[in-house]
């Protein structure tokens, strides 16, 4: 496959386009696998107003190239797209997209899982969130790191 | 060379980015840690639990005991919590 | 959650419709992940013109749905939706949807892989292919069985 | 009892359903694609290998030793190829 898709961005994104632009005229598409991040209305039983996502762009860019570099090189894939929104965020609206394409399922839902484990713990975004007691910025979760670090190869 | 803040670590010393000249006795990013919470109360406060903060030299997760010199831009943030 | 919606038809379906089917105006909601089947080209090498699937409707129904119970029962989804196309069906086109929703990801991508390794291996459809040298039925996968015992709980 | 097939064991048979009254002596799946293999060419062909068959009782799969009494509907089929 050509290079993955990776945009940071601060407008929303349309899903049926992201599968489009990988499925579109070929016909060795078997899998597509899409996951969705969306801004739920509480976060550990607090109503939330909105979130705002703060980056690290340069550094941002290049780790996620790293790790879509590593998903294509550990899974056949036909098409790797990953779509992540910065700025403010109000519950129910989209935070991020990982969309994977190949001949086969496993593939697909193996490379999609990667990345998101890969995103939640080690990409530099980093989430505040509004709610009626002011702004706060989320703490990281302890089994995000448990999950990402499931694909080390030993 | 170019350090830079993220998230709260920024918030709490109140600038972005900024050009820094360290001693050379500050060899690794946990040196560099230690000198800049000298810098002042904002520093000292953002720098309080050095285990809690990461670090990345030009755009690649390093650990505390990396070495610096030759970087170019050292950035200093929270756990992320993207995704 | 309500019951998951089940749809057998020769209808194609549109992703985007479904999943704001089970996210729209709701805030619980943190997590989507939605599997389509596609139709390829070829099978094992050789191109093929279509694909027919037949199926045993009132079989199928039911047989879902026990699965998509078994899938609400063990983990936490707020929505489920599984739309399985029949008839004939060209190179390109979709196939099958497996979508599920929850607040957190593992429990989506677990409840959707749950799904398909099912449908493949146990649900009463079955593939006929055209090629040039006629029409032939698809051989089942032993891979697939063995995909769809690894949820058996022991 | 109804009893129905699907994909190649329909084609092969060349009917999609029908009813049938097997003898007391027929008690489980085996024994039905045993008594069914017997009434002509078409069936002796659809089941002459009867490990690759795979049946439903009343639209739940079930194993070759399952009891037919009291079946409304038995299907037959070979594996199956969805998703």
């Amino acid at each position: 496959m050509s290079a993955a898709t990776i945009r940071i961005q601060e407008a929303d994104f349309d899903i049926a386009q992201e599968i489009a632009a990988l499925t579109k005229g070929r016909s060795d598409v078997g899998a597509v696998v899409t996951f969705s991040g969306i801004c739920r209305g509480s976060e550990n039983g607090e109503p939330i107003a909105a979130l705002t996502l703060e980056h690290y762009p340069e550094m941002a860019e290049a780790e996620i190239k790293r790790h879509t570099d590593e998903a294509m090189s550990r899974w056949p894939l036909t098409g790797l797209t990953v779509v992540h929104r910065v700025g403010r965020i109000t519950p129910g609206e989209n935070i991020v997209l990982v969309l994977a394409a190949s001949a086969h399922r496993q593939a697909a839902f193996q490379a999609a899982e990667f990345l998101m484990d890969y995103l939640k713990a080690n990409a530099p975004f980093w989430k505040r969130e509004e709610s009626q007691n002011g702004a706060s910025w989320i703490e990281a979760r302890g089994h995000d790191d448990a999950a990402a670090a499931r694909w080390t190869k030993s | 060379m170019k350090v830079k803040y993220f998230a709260w670590v920024r918030e709490r010393i109140g600038i972005a980015e900024e050009m820094v000249e360290p001693p050379t006795s500050v060899r690794t990013v946990d040196d560099l840690i230690g000198w800049l919470s000298t810098r002042g109360e904002t520093y000292a406060y953002a720098f309080e639990k050095p285990k809690v903060i990461r670090a990345a030299i030009d755009h690649t997760h390093v650990k505390p005991d990396a070495m610096i010199s030759g970087a170019r831009e050292i950035a200093f943030f929270p756990p992320m919590t993207g995704g």
